[in-house]
């Protein structure tokens, strides 16, 4: 259900020079997948701003967001105590699917909204291959809590400077072309993905939203299966309808 | 529901004067699942044209200072879709008639989608939009020129019998003129103002934040503007007047019903704030009590007085 | 100062494009008192007219969410005794040359001021104001017509060797038309907008805010509509554009010039906080550092790349 | 000399349901005459607020003002030791005349800048005749301070409900016509003080105002020495320069 919540600022603090983890008190019955959004009211700016959810239990939710503009700013300089309101109930997000194996590719702050599903894959006995893709050691985060969930992780940097050198995509070799795949990251790095990867999967989009909750028609995107909202029919789409072709 | 606050739009008595506006209230059942949406005073229905659209590539959205730029394009299924499935969604949660508005790009295609809204029974008004931004050929620029605003007027009005209502561009030298020309040309009623032509730059990248470079502007940024043009039209027709632009709160509602308008339309503010459209209605009573406003109907153009 | 800030209009290297708009700045001296006015890179002097004016009745202001009506109405005491006193007591704390704008109800009268204007070395750029909404017989209707602002123009030119940008209003339908005949006509140069025409009214009395009902609508609520507009002139025309419209931080002024300004202006901005265009000269290096930018210059028009 | 300066909120409290008293803790060396104002940044609003002197000291201002709309109800809503943005250094103010008695008349949120006048005209040895006018008893602020500074005061409620019934016009009788006058209020009420006092006065009068120091014309009044801002040449004029003929 979407509605209007409050939300009570637990924790506020930075995991990068800009990137924050937030959490969040108040309700969280509302959350039926991993990868489902929120939209926060932001003081001084017209729009909500919609941020995945990184996981939640019953009272809490957890935000992973990076500073990139005057919404953000706003969010990273809230104190802890402070109450915002949150449109809820957001998105269709990730459908975990029984398999044997998965992998899981995310990139920036396209890493939060894996952890959950990672979780969840876990629990139901999938072994979760994540990948994980920042531009330099300094901005990777949450590589020991993937693993903590028991996947097996493997960080790629741009420069090189952590990890493997290079984009993700360049990971995906021999059998993790195979597994299903689940991926929340910049346009190029879904679309790396989906051309690497020999089987099916499911990919998070974002586009610049009016409402977030599908009365502006601002998110529209063409799918194989007709006119899609990425904020309701959205953020996550199945490789098998979206209009790409491998390159 | 609160007697005080009903007015009437050629003929048809509406609870109270809140209207969500066209393109920020889809087919108006997605706001169903945040309150009871019979509350309204009615719904204008997402933009409507004879095929189905896709619109504008994106992004279509831009955030300004109290305000939004969106570019969607009217994207819509098509009138029969529209028709048979979206108004039948919307009947299974709403029960009041609806402000239905149709687009177009040529005469030819406004006539062909008011004579099929014309057999509705849900169709209590057509708001007539000839003012849309962010469709090449047609749509805005049948809304600057007052000849061919005429024609439009004209030729809807010779196939419904429902009230036709004009929806006014702000994007032009002279409003007046254009609500004088629909009005002799025999428009039931004006709806005005639809957005306001306006860019955002990307600093980082040098480019148009908006994939079609402008859109429509719209918001409480543009309210002063809206209220000038509607007092000015009041002033020079007779026909009612569904005031929009930048109504968010109940004083700016009051206000623009000062200025002339009989109803109101609620726009970029839904997509902020779904319940915005609500809690107006909520505070339009507490409002009038403070103000010593007894009747909502009483201060209709009060300013001209 | 910052070599990186520099750019030039019609031949005049300013030291940097941040100019405090007409209006807004009285004659420029009141600002002295707050900070160096040396720093700007110029200032629009306060709208000018043969005869002195003292403008409309008051209320001529009234507050709008992000920006403010004004309905001054051009009070100026005549150009004889702006340039015998007023410039006089500017030239005493600032030593630059202005952006002087000067105003009329009639062609002779634009004439006139013009002739005056040449002969002072302290007008660096002689800024044609035919867009001003709060006059009546002239003003913001010699710029909804392209015939009368070429005119105009044309009639300017020839009594001055000074650059002559024409100041065009935001409310008309086709701006770019007005913008192509003045290039025609001869104009070094563009400044646009002026403001857009707007009211409010009192929710207790019922009565327009402003003594006279209407008013100029300007601040950053305004800003999406001049950086849209400045967008479609800088496309037609090959003249220099001085943005003006919302312009209140120094991202505003790198927007304003990715969309093609040359230099820009603050209007209302310097009303709410007198030290505006001064905070804004500091902040831009600091910006451009952040965005990578190393001449101003290099991103004007980047929009259009 | 004008600028821009912050102030620590000391005090802000009611002292009737509508009309506040605000201590502000700052550098008040720029105060040349009461009846001076100051232009206080509202963060949600547009514009600043121009609120009149009522006193001062080495380090403190007061003022006293009324909520009437959103600026003013933000600022009974500012907590104390919250520092605020102030345009200071505005207006002429009144000139305290040296005489043998001297009238004050007020009316409303007219009443505050006639305070440190009173307490300036005292000191000089004037005798002081201090009219305070409301329209009701709940509304009366302030008769007690002008009476602990020495002044003779009078009070008019237009119901009756305190004082005498009635204008503060009314009160204007015998040798009161003789005295120099000074006033702030409602037009109607400075108009009628003009009215029926024989001898000159100093009015200090309210505009709406764009910038408050003089840039954007939006405050102009015409008088019988030329046109005047009401911001820098104002707030108080002279009734000898004032464009009124006596009902
Ligand atoms: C479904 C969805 C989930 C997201 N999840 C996350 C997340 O978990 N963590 C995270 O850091 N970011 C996430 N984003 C991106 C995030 O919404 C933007 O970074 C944020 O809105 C920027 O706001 P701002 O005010 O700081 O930037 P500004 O550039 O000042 O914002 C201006 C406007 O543009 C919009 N905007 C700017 N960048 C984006 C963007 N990338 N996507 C959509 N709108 C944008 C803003 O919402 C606002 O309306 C998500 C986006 C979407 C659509
Ligand atoms: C020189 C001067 C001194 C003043 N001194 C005092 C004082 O000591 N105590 C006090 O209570 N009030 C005083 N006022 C009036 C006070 O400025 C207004 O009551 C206040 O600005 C209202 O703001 P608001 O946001 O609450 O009302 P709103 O109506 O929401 O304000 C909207 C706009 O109108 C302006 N405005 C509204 N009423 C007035 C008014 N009466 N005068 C000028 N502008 C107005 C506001 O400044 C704002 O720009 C003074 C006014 C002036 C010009
Ligand atoms: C996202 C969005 C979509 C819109 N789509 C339509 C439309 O399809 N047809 C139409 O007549 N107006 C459309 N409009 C204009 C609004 O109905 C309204 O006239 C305008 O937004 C001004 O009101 P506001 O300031 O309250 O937003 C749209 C506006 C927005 C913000
Ligand atoms: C109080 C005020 C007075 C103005 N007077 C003039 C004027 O005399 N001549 C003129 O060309 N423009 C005048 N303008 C318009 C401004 O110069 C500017 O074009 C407009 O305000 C838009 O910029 P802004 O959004 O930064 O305010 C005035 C604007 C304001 C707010
Ligand atoms: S953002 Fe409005 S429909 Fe998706
Ligand atoms: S308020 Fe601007 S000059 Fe007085």
């Amino acid at each position: 259900m979407k509605s209007i919540q409050t939300y009570k600022i637990l924790q506020n603090e930075p995991l990068t020079q800009n990137v924050y983890k937030m959490i969040l008190e108040g309700d969280t019955s509302w959350v039926t997948n991993p990868g489902q959004f929120i939209n926060i009211t932001i003081d001084t700016e017209y729009l909500k701003r919609p941020i995945s959810l990184c996981d939640y239990d019953d009272s809490t939710l957890t935000i992973i967001y990076k500073v990139v503009g005057a919404g953000t700013s706003w969010m990273a300089k809230q104190e802890v105590g402070k109450e915002i309101e949150v449109l809820v109930g957001l998105g269709n997000g990730f459908t975990p699917q029984q398999s044997k194996h998965a992998l899981l590719v995310g990139g920036g702050v396209g890493v939060p909204p894996l952890y959950r599903l990672c979780k969840d894959l876990i629990e139901k006995g999938v072994e979760v291959e994540v990948v994980l893709g920042f531009n330099t050691k300094s901005e990777c985060f949450y590589e020991n809590e993937f693993k903590l969930l028991g996947a097996s992780v493997t960080v790629c940097t741009v420069d090189g400077s952590y990890g493997t050198k290079g984009f993700v995509s360049e990971v995906i070799q021999g059998d993790l072309k195979n597994y299903p795949y689940y991926s929340c990251g910049p346009l190029p790095m879904l679309k790396a993905v989906f051309d690497a990867s020999n089987t099916q999967g499911q990919l998070s989009f974002e586009e610049r939203m009016g409402c977030g909750f599908g009365a502006c028609m601002g998110c529209s995107c063409k799918t194989l299966t007709g006119y899609k909202r990425i904020c309701v029919e959205g953020p996550v789409m199945k490789s098998e309808e979206i209009l790409w072709t491998k390159d | 529901m609160d007697k005080r606050l009903s007015v009437t739009l050629s003929g048809w008595k509406l609870d109270n004067p809140v209207i969500p506006a066209s393109g920020t209230f889809g087919f108006g059942y997605e706001f169903a699942q945040f309150y009871d949406i019979n509350e309204l005073g009615s719904i204008a229905t997402k933009g409507t044209t004879k095929e189905a659209r896709f619109g504008n590539p994106t992004p279509r959205i831009a955030e300004c200072d109290r305000g939004m730029i969106n570019a969607v394009g009217l994207q819509n299924p098509g009138i029969d879709e529209v028709i048979q499935t979206e108004f039948k969604k919307l009947k299974e949660v709403y029960h009041k008639k609806v402000v239905a508005n149709i687009s177009g790009f040529a005469l030819e295609e406004y006539v062909e989608c008011a004579k099929k809204m014309d057999k509705e029974d849900i169709v209590g008004i057509l708001e007539i939009n000839i003012s849309c931004p962010n469709v090449k050929h047609g749509g805005m620029s049948f809304g600057t020129d007052p000849k061919i605003a005429a024609e439009i007027t004209k030729a809807v009005k010779a196939v419904t019998t429902k009230p036709v209502y004009i929806k006014l561009s702000p994007n032009v030298t002279d409003i007046v003129e254009i609500a004088k020309a629909v009005e002799e040309a025999g428009a039931d009623g004006i709806c005005m103002i639809n957005t306001l032509l306006g860019a955002r730059f990307d600093l980082k990248t040098g480019k148009p934040i908006i994939a079609n470079i402008m859109g429509g502007f719209s918001g409480p940024a543009i309210k002063p503007i809206a209220l000038r043009m509607v007092y000015q039209v009041y002033k020079a027709v007779r026909i009612p007047i569904i005031g929009i632009g930048g109504i968010a709160t109940a004083e700016d509602v009051i206000e623009m019903m000062i200025a002339g308008a009989t109803a109101i339309q609620v726009g970029a503010e839904n997509c902020r704030n779904p319940y915005a459209c609500k809690e107006i209605i909520d505070n339009l009573p507490i409002l009038m009590d403070k103000l010593g406003i007894e009747k909502l109907e009483d201060i209709i153009g009060r300013a001209h007085q």
